[in-house]
């Protein structure tokens, strides 16, 4: 099971830390940890006509949540808000959904199923996630 | 599903195994824990125990799953929109302080807290502590002359300046059950806050704070056949999150510097260090056995239990009844004095016939003034009591009468 | 007598009952629970349970007597002077806060507290909070580079206006002792107080806090086998009665009336509503089983662990062990850091292995600032543990090391 | 068990009531609560080279405490502090030595034997005599 957990997609996501650093012309920003573990994200985001044009992090966290990161920083640049709530949203629904069902979720965040069965670890796959979330609804200075 | 009440005392371990048979009727005081919260609590202690919240192995993740699944158990008996609403604490006093520093933090000199004069001290001495820190203004809701808490007289008390009333939701003393839609309406027209001490009510069935439209609500383990050591503070998550932290330690706060810290959210903000785990999933399964009883049964047997008792002591010489002497409004508690014998005097009697009863102020002595005693004694019903208990304590009573007079 | 480990593990029941085997090493979180304790709380809710203190039928007296006999038991665990210098609380981290606010009370702006780097939260937080409240200085008495408390630094801290020194006796990073005859001395030099927080201490054994010659003492039953939702505060009884209650509800007052109350003396003033009674009896317990062990034979083996594990860690790649590497003045606790691993992933994957390890900041975030980390895995032995347990752990970090690289 | 608790000579003490009453001309007194279960007294006692000549009290409480406190309004005048001190010492040894060992306990005092075996009952009893010391030692204005 956790082999699974840290398999190879989720290492390389992890190694890659696709948008790491911070964004020198942030839009918005946000910060944000989760007390519970001390994983601590810093996350800008630049948007033009409701589509985010680049993202940045700064992140302090376990693999899972750098992948999960990493994987933001990979999808989010062109997607345009609605998108990245609808990525949102399946993430939570193959993490917390009372039966696993891969069929509404995009095939890129499937690496993540395995975390479903380790609750503690939920928190940290969807930090990045409620930080961009945050950044782009209730945004403070960067 | 109806009430079968010999199965039920047969699911309270100490009243199947005492010897000789034992009339409990201090309920008021403490209930007998249920077999259900008794298993969950060693059940846990021997499969699950491990610190929660910020461990990854398995051990610890099915702590922590039990320990939120116990919050969620609670927001459901009482139905709160959320379990982030479900502060654990270590029981009704310990909830009610947390109110009266944390929220108390809030008020200024000159603004009016109003309690009444039937509440226990666990819901009176906060208040007069928060009254020294801050020069908060403590008014007090007078009772009738049977004791219920008088909610017409807050159009007189009630001002501007008023920020919360804090009432009883059933009295200790007399059983009443104060009209809260009332006390809400009163304090939503000056814009208070109303906070209900919920800790006799709880183990009469479960309760609805959204209906009630309270903004805090308070209750112990001990009273509704949970353990000891667990306690409730229920409010509203906007007027949580809004509040300073209490206590504080580990698990509550965010950042922590030399220079200063930053807090969680609730209601972990509200529970510093390790909680009582055990006693919250202890806490968890009573309540989830006391969700699915048949509560239109149980009243209807309260009730008989009540009526039995309260006619039998009117029978008594020298007997006079504290509070109400109805059914209306009230549960199966019913405080007496005997003309010319002390409480202690009387319960310590009633012992030998297997009786247990509880005599003193019963932590409410500015309620005890008002009825002009020192003390009284006092016979609370449970679910699980029968008329058997009754009848020895109205029989216990003639022999009291005899051995002191 | 001599240490029998096989028949100890047998004693604790999830050690026995855990299939597939566990190797439980995060024992500074939470130790597993020795069955005296679980079986004392059962026998009490079964056969004694009632309210404490003001009932005068026979299992209300029973009741009381039982949580005395707590009381005193803990009083002889710690070498009081009497068992009226005993506080049940419901943890560490609320002992900590009780002293924080009544001792606190008496701290006016521009008196100072010293506090160490080292603390945990619990230790550390509600300083911070009394000192946004009432404007008292914090001072940090710094680390060594290895993590010990640097007592020598008293010397230019500890001014006239010290009214307290509050440090850990067993740090819950590195498992360093603190030299407490070096805090007392400089504390009596200035005439300040001492409070030393025992929650990683008393698991490893009986405490002689007259020998110590501290004036506070605070520490939680979860962490020394006994239950949660029950801790200690030890206090001189004379402080304690100097002090103002904190708390307030039943069972704490003398007279009260809606103008104000009086309160009752030390340990009851400290103890408001009903307290957590079974717990207390189980910690009893657990302290009755501690103080008959043979102590020279366990530390004996807890140091054939600890230098096991030392030993194993320092021959791993990447691996920098937090705190002291020698065996002097110390617990066995270890916290390490292994070069470019998360704590969490590295927990996370040992798990797999049946070894229950913590990673994170152990509720110490400025000691892991002083060793420049967000977190670090930590291995806590306790007296159950067994060679066997130190052998998985390295065995599963070498898979740690091959599954997240 | 409780019967004998409730003798005819404790509730003939206890209704004779002696020294019951406030004493205006007392040289001290001492008031005293038991928090744990109400019993209140008040206590005066007016004391002349050395010897105690009269005393009075006002004590609300159950039957064991008020005919404690009888037994103190029958026995303390005349008697010297330490007499009373000796008294005191000896309910205490009735009611908490570890064996029931009446032989150093004088006659009047055996009628509340029994307490004994009810330990919630203890203070009771004592309260009168708690009275009378700190009346003696550390007395407060009437
Ligand atoms: C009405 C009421 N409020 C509060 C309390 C305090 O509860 P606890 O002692 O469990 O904290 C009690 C219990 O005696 C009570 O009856
Ligand atoms: C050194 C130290 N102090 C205080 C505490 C707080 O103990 P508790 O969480 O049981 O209140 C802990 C436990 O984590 C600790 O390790």
């Amino acid at each position: 099971m956790s082999a699974e957990l840290y398999q190879q997609a989720i290492k390389a996501l992890a190694q890659a830390a696709h948008g790491a650093g911070r964004l020198p012309a942030a839009s918005a920003s946000a910060k944000l940890d989760n007390p519970l573990c001390g994983d601590r994200i810093t996350l800008d985001v630049a948007v033009e006509d409701g589509k985010i044009i680049a993202i940045g992090h700064d992140t302090r966290g376990c693999l899972l949540c750098r992948a999960a990161a990493s994987w933001l920083g990979q999808a989010a640049p062109g997607a345009t808000r609605a998108q990245m709530a609808v990525a949102h949203a399946e993430l939570l629904a193959l993490l917390k959904q009372d039966a696993l069902d891969t069929s509404a979720v995009r095939e890129s965040l499937l690496p993540f199923s395995p975390v479903r069965e380790h609750k503690s670890r939920h928190g940290c796959v969807l930090l990045p996630f409620q930080a961009l979330e945050q950044a782009l609804t209730d945004p403070q200075a960067g | 599903m109806s009430f079968d009440l010999q199965a039920t005392r047969a699911e309270f371990p100490l009243l199947a195994l005492a010897k000789p048979p034992l009339h409990y009727l201090d309920n008021a005081a403490t209930s007998q824990i249920h077999q259900s919260a008794l298993q969950a609590m060693a059940d846990h202690d021997m499969f699950r125990r491990a610190n929660i919240m910020r461990g990854t192995y398995r051990l610890a993740e099915a702590a922590t799953t039990a320990y939120e699944e116990a919050r969620a158990r609670v927001a459901r008996f009482l139905n709160a929109f959320t379990p982030n609403e479900v502060v654990f604490t270590s029981g009704a006093t310990s909830a009610l302080n947390l109110v009266a520093h944390s929220f108390g933090e809030s008020l200024r000199s000159g603004d009016e807290v109003i309690v009444s004069l039937a509440e226990h001290h666990s819901n009176l001495v906060p208040w007069q502590l928060l009254r020294q820190r801050t020069g908060i203004i403590l008014k007090f809701l007078p009772v009738t002359a049977d004791g219920r808490i008088d909610a017409t007289a807050l159009a007189g008390l009630a001002t501007s300046r008023c920020r919360l009333i804090a009432v009883t939701h059933c009295s200790n003393v007399t059983g009443a059950v104060t009209d809260i839609a009332a006390i809400v309406a009163a304090a939503r027209s000056v814009g208070a806050r109303v906070l209900v001490d919920g800790a006799q009510q709880v183990q009469h069935g479960p309760v609805d704070v959204q209906a009630l439209g309270i903004d805090f609500y308070a209750f112990s383990g001990h009273k509704c056949y949970g353990p000891t050591g667990i306690g409730v503070l229920w409010a509203r998550h906007a007027l949580l999150d809004a509040m300073p932290p209490f206590l504080a330690g580990g698990g509550m706060v965010g950042e922590v510097t030399p220079e200063g810290s930053t807090f969680a959210r609730p209601p972990q903000r509200f529970e510093a260090g390790t909680p009582p785990i055990a006693q919250a999933v202890g806490l968890g399964a009573a309540l989830s056995w006391l969700t699915t009883l048949p509560w239109g049964d149980i009243r209807r047997h309260e009730q008989r239990l009540l009526q039995a008792l309260l006619a039998g002591l009117a029978r008594k010489p020298g007997v006079r009844i504290l509070g109400p002497t109805d059914l209306e409004a009230r549960h199966p508690v019913v405080s007496f004095d005997i003309a010319g014998l002390h409480p202690h005097d009387v319960c310590q009697v009633l012992d030998r016939h297997g009786v247990a009863l509880r005599g003193g102020h019963h932590c409410a002595q500015p309620l005890m003034q008002h009825f002009g005693l020192d003390g009284a004694n006092r016979a609370s019903i449970a679910l699980y009591n029968s008329l058997a208990d009754i009848e020895a304590l109205l029989d216990g009573l003639d022999d009291v009468i005899e051995v002191l007079r």
